[in-house]
């Protein structure tokens, strides 16, 4: 009966939005273990999304709707987005032939409005940082493209609950297991460069002139903010959900099981970010597009292996 | 003396004239060479065809008159309005135009023993041919516009004694009309060179050439 | 009778022009003759083949179409002279006007003339006639234009009547057969002694080529379209040189019944490549707008020749291209005229923005533009395709490309002068000289007709034409779409 | 057909108008009404054509050597009647507008020019034989010369229109040379006779199909043969570029699939060709757009990028029929036809906007304005849809074709054959998604948002409703279209199997366009509107319980900021511009405070103008043979002659 698996799914779909904030505290707390520093602590960013929710709100006088839209905008993006992704491992509420150039692009309309939001200050710090992301962006767009275009061509599959949800993902584990494994390898490096983490972005600078994400939001206060991070945060876990379902390929498990699997890759995300981070110093700007295209190359190489 | 003796030894005297224009400078002496030539020529019309037909009469009158006498009379007369003795800096030498005339002449010859024969008298091709050659000789090489007009006259002789072989072949009427056209383009010629004296106080065509790409 | 009427009411016309007393009189004789002419090849068209002086004047389709161009053309250009004569004429245009008469009758008679003799009198009184019209200005440079134009169309013309007399050669003594006479030689074409023939058309590709102004023999071109008077030019690039073709045409037909093809067509293209190549080379970069229509005019004559060289379909281009080609010529011609007229320059430089100061000649120089560069919907680009695709149904590939390629050269340097003195604006803004003249209806009514028949030709050709069209290209080697 | 002639004559009968009445007030309006009735008239058949699937003709009789005039609609040109009618109306009225800001001489002569160009379009679209096809063709090209050449009086314009004549008249040589190929075999000149006409040999075939990339391919403008296309759509009036990126380069993309349908499939070869040139042109169209500071050029690179993925979706579906996969086929081909009508839409909202901006500041360099979404919302309104669409975020037109033409890339990467490497071009399609991004970003935000950056932007008034109506009315049928999918696909569908060849009936288009998943996008808009509004309801209450605050914007330690410190076009496009290098056609200088870049077009400045320059060289080195020496010319007879007898001789010998 097709309304319960909807409900399942809707259901699933709000775990992960609950779980979402948790991602980014794991990534943190697993640093200050790495680097030996008493951290915050994993709820940090819970706290803070309802410090801010409950503050005040600046608006700059420079600025029209398009900067109030922003937030709206972009936390309605990512959750359409996490709607067209199979989170339970099955189905997505969403799915359709060619979905996954949806679930792309929608990512980007977020992008737009908030970079223009980011220009509508007329700040010159905001300026900077949506010129960085834009360019960023673009390339990770062309990466995350070749992840896709392998996968469909493993799959012959055009929707992502197609190529996630179906025994083809798991089948193509079983004949080309190295060319799924650098799509994730190829897919992670994409998932830091696209979520702003470190090498690409350090989130937890004070100079606004290295940062890319946190000086585009500058001029945005209270619940805007909160509604922002938070939307960062979702889309961490939605991409890392991806990641996470590539990864281990769940037809025929539980329910149960399949949820678990979804949220221990998750916290394997989030590990993962943190480990990285705690290694790899940020890279100078000029060296990051160098190591898109290295991640773009992961899946490159892979979409090669598939297609001979 | 048979006919066609007589009509070879007048070819031979027009290739004589034909060399007397190219190796004199005096342009009269040009002149009375083209005189010459046109009157042997209407002697030679005669002379080919049965002298007994009109056509043949009237046609060596006719060529006697323009080419023998009018043309060359109108010649002289631009020659006295111009003030002009002599082709001065032929831009070939004397000598070498003479040589290269000779060269024609043979030539000529070659060109007509590989084309069939046409008429009893197997001089005229060739010499006809040379006459034309001849005559561009002249105009190529001549800077005075009164010479050019001669080798143009020569170059006409030349086509014109090509055209006798067909004398009995083409009517009398067009014969005619070309004659008169020939006539009429030297006397547009002749009028030109006088206004090109009255221009430029020397018909030498050397300085004609302000009309270029530049 | 009518062809007799045809040739002589223009030269008696011309004999009675000198000696009339007064301007008004003398021009409007002028326009009177032309337009009977007019009417009387009008008249040629209803009636098929009509003949006379047993067959040495025959109104057949090539002869009638280029017959049809001229007069059309005189009229446009007589209309114009009045235009022009009222605004500066030395010695009231006597010599001009009888000139001009004079120059009418030659071409008439080489359009009609079917003996050989007669058509080479015809083209050399065309020579005589227009020398004293080029000379119209009496300086020194109309001087140095009209001593090349005389000595060297003369050597050419002589180069021709040698091929008349080779031609005559060939032809062997058969009882009752006229020498010299197209008639009788295609009739029996079979018996012609193919060398001497040969040397014949070659002779007289020297000559007509001469006539025509394909390169190289083209150097008097320049120098005297650029000197005589626009509307001398007019005549000379639409019908003068057209009357040359028909010349090689007759030739060619020649050729053709005695199964020369092989031998003419390599030598047509080569003409034709040549042409194609001098006139882009110097259509480029070319400051004055008579001397670049004048390689304009070397361009299309090369079209021509290219047309009957590749043969099949693209004989039938170059027959219609005769016709686009005299029209669009004519027109230019006299449009520049009048700019010419409004700057007292034929400077490109000096003309520059027309679009304020003569609007009119300013658009009809657009149109123009692309009329004679055979841009559809004009005539020229049917002619011109026709020849291209004849090129390629022949599988001349090459020929083609170059052909197309030579094109487009030719179309950038006409363009860019063009649209320089229509739209351009600089540091010279166009000067009204003294004694400038305004686009009055006489200097216009010509070139506007003109137009509007390019345009026609471009979309429409009446039946009777097509049909001349189809059987002039079947004469000379070639087949109508 | 009747119904098509009436639109034509009343297009035709607004130009006399606005002739006639070129002194009259009413006269502009009586000329809007004219063409907006006209062009509804010309849409009715084209609809018809497309929705029923079947064609319909009229033939004229004439006495050219082409035969009879044949004229017609058919699936395919119904789809570009469509866009020419739609964008041609909206413009021609907001041209009055636009126009009213010159002076009157100048306003009439571009109306009645762009009323015959419609026309002249249109016939184009609807010849069914060679001298119709090639006659409208030229017609177009001179009507459109001389629109570019309507503010003449600037050098920009002439020597745009230079450029262009020349670059169309070279296309239009290549087009003789394709049809007298294709006439070979046939002597009747009706398309109808040539499709029969070369089935049989394969170098006719060749020849046409190059031949045709070239002749349609300046005329479409994509890389290499762009060149043109940047300086006359800045330098003609803003409805005019609206025109000619919406409609006159399609018409070249008309003429290629004309083409294809003509000669029947064409070989894998040139579908490789095709894809390859598209996605090239995608890119490097994108990259330049992105370094252009004059926004009508930027627009103008754009439209390069865009014909670039139309070329891509009709390479894929080249590549279909090529290696026997008809659906791949006909999703490529009507991929590209329905990014066709898309792009013409938002191009056209986006150059019209730009005019706006254009007429309101006088200027067309973005480094002088900013700001101005405060002044010309409704603009910016329009604007901002139209950048979105043609980013190709979903929900609006531009997504659906993008993902269409995905979706055939993707699906050719299941096949087993050669095609599948036919997938390696997804990833660049992404890329140029994103590049196109950042461009408009930098458009919409250096333009329309942050603070005036000169007195030019500060003076800028409400453009008015003439200027704003058209965009905002293409803008909703972007959105139309972005959100409803299903009413629009199926004809574009229909259409491709035309071109294809496949015969593809209304109902069965219907089923596939669904397969697809035409409907899921609708309900993808549907959930992106809940989801928007529950949220904005959610942030409304947060807002009411907290207070809201006006503040400058933060600066660092600067105490008031000023618009001489935000961020420059220049400085928000090096980043991306670095990464491309030299491909990136820029030359950027680097001051102490102020850093900027001037664009360069490689073709153009970097291939054409040298090689014309040697051409011209060379020419001149020929300047001595007419020196002005008559017996030098007597040489050249002689010689002639000579060269002659020698051939004679040779022939001779050879007997």
């Amino acid at each position: 009966m097709p309304s319960s698996e909807f409900m399942v799914r809707l259901a699933t779909l709000v775990i992960v939005m609950m779980l979402a904030p948790l991602i980014p505290g794991i990534a943190s707390r697993t640093r200050s273990i790495l680097t030996a520093r008493r951290g915050a602590p994993v709820w940090q960013l819970y706290s803070d999304l309802w410090k801010l929710l409950r503050r005040g709100t600046v608006y700059s006088r420079t600025t029209t709707v398009v900067f109030r839209l922003v937030p709206i905008a972009l936390l309605a993006c990512v959750v359409v987005a996490a709607s067209m992704l199979p989170l339970d491992g099955r189905s997505a509420m969403l799915r359709f032939p060619g979905d996954v150039v949806a679930f792309a692009y929608v990512l980007a309309l977020g992008r737009f409005v908030l970079v223009l939001g980011a220009l509508d200050t007329g700040s010159s710090f905001e300026g900077m940082g949506a010129s960085r992301e834009v360019t960023f962006a673009a390339l990770v767009e062309f990466g995350f493209f070749i992840a896709l275009a392998s996968l469909s061509v493993a799959t012959h599959e055009l929707s992502l609950s197609g190529m996630l949800g179906s025994p083809a993902l798991a089948h193509t584990w079983s004949s080309s297991a190295p060319a799924v494994i650098m799509i994730v390898g190829g897919l992670f490096v994409l998932l830091l460069a696209e979520c702003s983490r470190s090498p690409v972005d350090d989130p937890t600078t004070h100079l606004e002139l290295t940062m890319i994400h946190e000086v585009i939001v500058l001029d945005h206060s209270g619940p805007d903010l909160a509604m922002i991070l938070y939307a960062n945060a979702l889309k961490l876990s939605v991409i890392g959900a991806l990641l996470a379902r590539i990864a281990m390929p769940t037809m025929d498990l539980s329910y149960a099981m399949r949820l678990g699997v979804l949220v221990t890759g998750l916290f394997a995300v989030g590990i993962g970010i943190g480990v990285v981070e705690s290694t790899m110093a940020r890279l100078r700007l000029p060296k990051v597009p160098l190591y898109i295209a290295g991640g773009s190359a992961l899946s490159a190489f892979a979409l090669i292996l598939l297609l001979q | 003396m048979n006919i066609g003796k007589f009509a070879e030894l007048l070819l031979l005297l027009i290739v004589l004239t034909d060399f007397a224009v190219l190796g004199s400078s005096r342009l009269s002496a040009c002149i009375r060479a083209i005189a010459i030539q046109g009157v042997l020529l209407g002697v030679l019309s005669l002379v080919i065809d049965d002298p007994r037909s009109v056509h043949a009469m009237a046609l060596a009158a006719g060529t006697v008159a323009i080419k023998g006498i009018v043309l060359p009379f109108f010649l002289r007369w631009a020659m006295r309005e111009a003030a002009v003795r002599r082709e001065v800096e032929p831009a070939i030498g004397y000598m070498a135009s003479l040589c290269l005339g000779a060269l024609a002449v043979g030539a000529s010859f070659a060109l007509a023993n590989r084309l069939p024969v046409i008429t009893t008298v197997e001089l005229l091709v060739p010499i006809a041919f040379a006459t034309l050659i001849i005559g561009l000789l002249v105009l190529v090489t001549r800077s005075k516009a009164i010479t050019q007009v001669v080798g143009y006259l020569i170059l006409e002789n030349g086509v014109y004694l090509f055209g006798l072989t067909q004398l009995s072949r083409v009517p009398f009427l067009v014969e005619i009309g070309v004659l008169l056209d020939v006539f009429v383009a030297v006397f547009v010629m002749g009028i030109v060179v006088f206004h090109i004296n009255r221009e430029f106080d020397s018909i030498s065509a050397a300085n004609l050439v302000e009309l270029r790409e530049s | 009778m009518l062809l007799l009427a045809i040739l002589l009411i223009p030269a008696v016309a011309a004999g009675l022009a000198y000696p009339l007393p007064r301007r008004g009189l003398r021009l409007s004789l002028l326009v009177l003759t032309s337009v009977i002419h007019l009417a009387l090849v009008a008249v040629l068209w209803t009636t098929p083949d009509v003949t006379a002086l047993r067959g040495w004047l025959v109104a057949d389709p090539l002869g009638l179409i280029v017959l049809t161009l001229v007069s059309i053309l005189f009229l446009a250009a007589s209309i114009y002279a009045v235009g022009l004569l009222r605004e500066e004429s030395p010695r009231g245009g006597r010599l001009f006007v009888t000139c001009l008469l004079g120059f009418l009758a030659a071409t008439s008679l080489v359009c009609l003339s079917h003996h050989f003799a007669l058509l080479w009198v015809g083209m050399e009184s065309t020579t005589l006639a227009i020398a004293p019209l080029i000379f119209h200005r009496h300086d020194r440079r109309s001087l140095e234009a009209v001593w090349k134009y005389l000595v060297l169309s003369s050597v050419g013309i002589a180069f021709a009547l040698l091929a008349v007399f080779l031609l005559a050669t060939s032809q062997p003594e058969l009882p009752g057969v006229r020498a010299l006479l197209l008639d009788d030689i295609l009739a029996n074409s079979h018996s012609l002694e193919k060398s001497w023939l040969r040397a014949a058309y070659v002779f007289a590709l020297a000559g007509f080529g001469t006539k025509m102004g394909l390169a190289p023999l083209h150097t008097w071109k320049p120098d005297t379209y650029g000197e005589a008077p626009s509307l001398v030019g007019a005549l000379m690039s639409g019908a003068l040189t057209s009357c040359a073709f028909l010349g090689l045409a007759r030739f060619t037909e020649v050729a053709v019944a005695a199964g020369l093809t092989d031998f003419t067509r390599p030598l047509l293209i080569a003409f034709g490549l040549v042409s194609l190549v001098i006139a882009a080379a110097f259509i480029i970069g070319q400051a004055d707008v008579k001397r670049l229509l004048a390689y304009s005019s070397v361009e299309h004559m090369g079209l021509l020749v290219l047309g009957l060289g590749v043969g099949g379909i693209g004989v039938y281009g170059s027959v219609l291209h005769v016709l686009n080609n005299g029209i669009a010529k004519g027109m230019l011609f006299l449009v520049v005229g009048n700019l010419v007229l409004a700057t007292g320059s034929s400077v490109a430089a000096d003309m520059r923005g027309m679009l304020k100061l003569r609007p009119w000649s300013a658009g009809l120089l657009l149109l123009g533009l692309f009329a004679v560069t055979g841009s559809p919907p004009f005539g020229l680009f049917v002619s011109e395709f026709s020849i291209v695709s004849g090129a390629i149904r022949q599988d001349h590939w090459m020929v083609a490309a170059a052909m197309l390629v030579l094109l487009a050269i030719i179309f950038v340097g006409i363009g860019g002068m063009f649209l320089k003195i229509i739209f351009g604006t600089g540091t010279t803004t166009p000067i009204e000289h003294e004694k400038a003249t305004g686009d009055t209806a006489l200097l216009l009514v010509g070139p506007l007709v003109l137009a509007g028949l390019v345009v026609m030709l471009g979309v429409y050709i009446p039946t009777p034409l097509q049909d001349s069209l189809a059987r002039a290209a079947q004469l000379l080697g070639g087949i109508a779409p | 057909m009747i119904l098509l002639l009436g639109g034509l004559s009343l297009l035709v009968a607004a130009a006399v108008v606005v002739i006639g009445m070129r002194n009259h007030r009413r006269g502009n309006s009586v000329f809007a009404t004219l063409v907006v009735a006209g062009c509804g008239l010309g849409l009715v058949p084209a609809v018809q054509v497309l929705y029923s699937g079947t064609a319909i003709t009229a033939v004229l009789g004439s006495a050219l050597p082409g035969g009879d005039w044949i004229f017609g609609i058919d699936p395919l040109s119904a789809v570009f009647l469509i866009a020419l009618f739609g964008v041609g109306a909206a413009a021609a009225v907001y041209g009055i507008g636009y126009m009213a800001f010159d002076s009157r001489s100048a306003a009439w002569p571009c109306h009645a020019l762009f009323a015959l160009e419609l026309v002249a379009l249109a016939l184009v679209l609807c010849a069914q034989a060679i001298m119709p096809f090639m006659g409208a063709w030229e017609l177009m090209a001179i009507g459109s010369l001389l629109l570019i050449l309507t503010e003449y009086r600037h050098a920009e314009a002439r020597r745009a229109g230079l450029i262009y004549i020349v670059a169309t008249h070279v296309g239009t040589l290549a087009l003789f040379a394709m049809f007298a190929v294709l006439a070979r075999t046939s002597s009747d000149w009706s398309f109808s006779a040539l499709a029969m006409g070369t089935t049989s040999p394969s170098g006719a075939r060749i020849a046409v199909l190059s031949l045709a990339l070239v002749g349609f391919g300046v005329k479409a403008g994509f890389v290499p043969l762009h060149f043109w296309l940047p300086p006359a759509h800045a330098a003609a009036p803003s409805h005019v570029s609206a025109l000619f990126s919406g409609v006159l380069i399609k018409v070249g993309v008309y003429g290629l699939l004309r083409v294809i349908a003509l000669v029947g499939p064409p070989p894998a070869w040139w579908g490789w060709l095709v894809l390859g040139l598209g996605l090239s042109s995608a890119v490097l169209g994108v990259l330049w757009a992105l370094a252009q500071h004059d926004i009508k050029r930027l627009l103008a690179y754009h439209s390069v990028e865009n014909i670039g993925i139309i070329l891509m979706g009709m390479g894929a579906g080249a590549l279909g029929t090529a290696y026997g996969h008809p659906l791949l086929a006909i999703l490529g081909y009507g991929a590209a036809l329905l990014h066709t009508l898309n792009h013409a839409l938002f191009k056209s909202i986006l150059f019209l906007s730009a005019g706006a901006v254009y007429r309101l500041t006088g200027t067309r360099n973005m480094e002088e304005l900013g700001g101005l979404a405060r002044r010309m919302p409704l603009t910016w309104l329009a604007f901002v849809v139209g950048s979105a669409a043609i980013i190709g975020v979903p929900p609006l037109n531009g997504f659906v074709s993008e993902w269409l033409v995905f979706q055939t890339l993707f699906r050719a990467g299941f096949s087993t054959d050669a095609l599948r490497i036919a997938v390696l071009a997804v990833p660049g399609l992404a890329l140029v998604g994103g590049l196109a991004l950042a461009c408009f970003v930098k458009v919409g935000g250096v333009v329309f948002l942050g603070t005036p950056r000169t007195s030019r932007a500060l003076i800028a008034s409400r453009p008015g409703r003439l200027l704003d109506g058209p965009p905002l009315v293409l803008a909703a049928v972007c959105v139309f279209i972005g959100c409803l999918p299903v009413l629009v696909l199926p004809p574009m569908l229909i259409a491709g199997a035309f071109v294809a060849g496949v015969p593809l009936l209304p109902p069965d288009a219907r089923a596939m366009a669904a397969a697809l998943g035409a409907k899921e996008i609708s309900i993808l808009a549907a959930v992106f509107a809940l989801a928007a509004a529950g949220i904005w309801l959610i942030a409304q209450r947060l807002h009411s319980t907290a207070p809201l605050r006006q503040s400058e914007t933060w600066s660092g330690a600067y105490q008031l900021p000023s618009a001489r410190m935000q961020y420059t076009a220049s400085s928000f496009a090096a980043p991306l511009l670095e990464i491309f290098g030299r491909l990136s056609g820029v030359r950027t200088h680097r001051g102490t405070s102020v850093f900027h870049s001037e664009p360069v077009d490689l073709i153009l400045d970097g291939a054409v103008l040298p090689w014309w320059a040697v051409i011209e060289r060379t020419a001149l080195r020929l300047r001595p043979l007419q020196q002005g020496r008559l017996s030098r010319y007597l040489m050249y007879v002689i010689s002639t002659v000579v060269a002659l007898l020698a051939y004679l001789l040779v022939r001779a010998g050879g007997r």
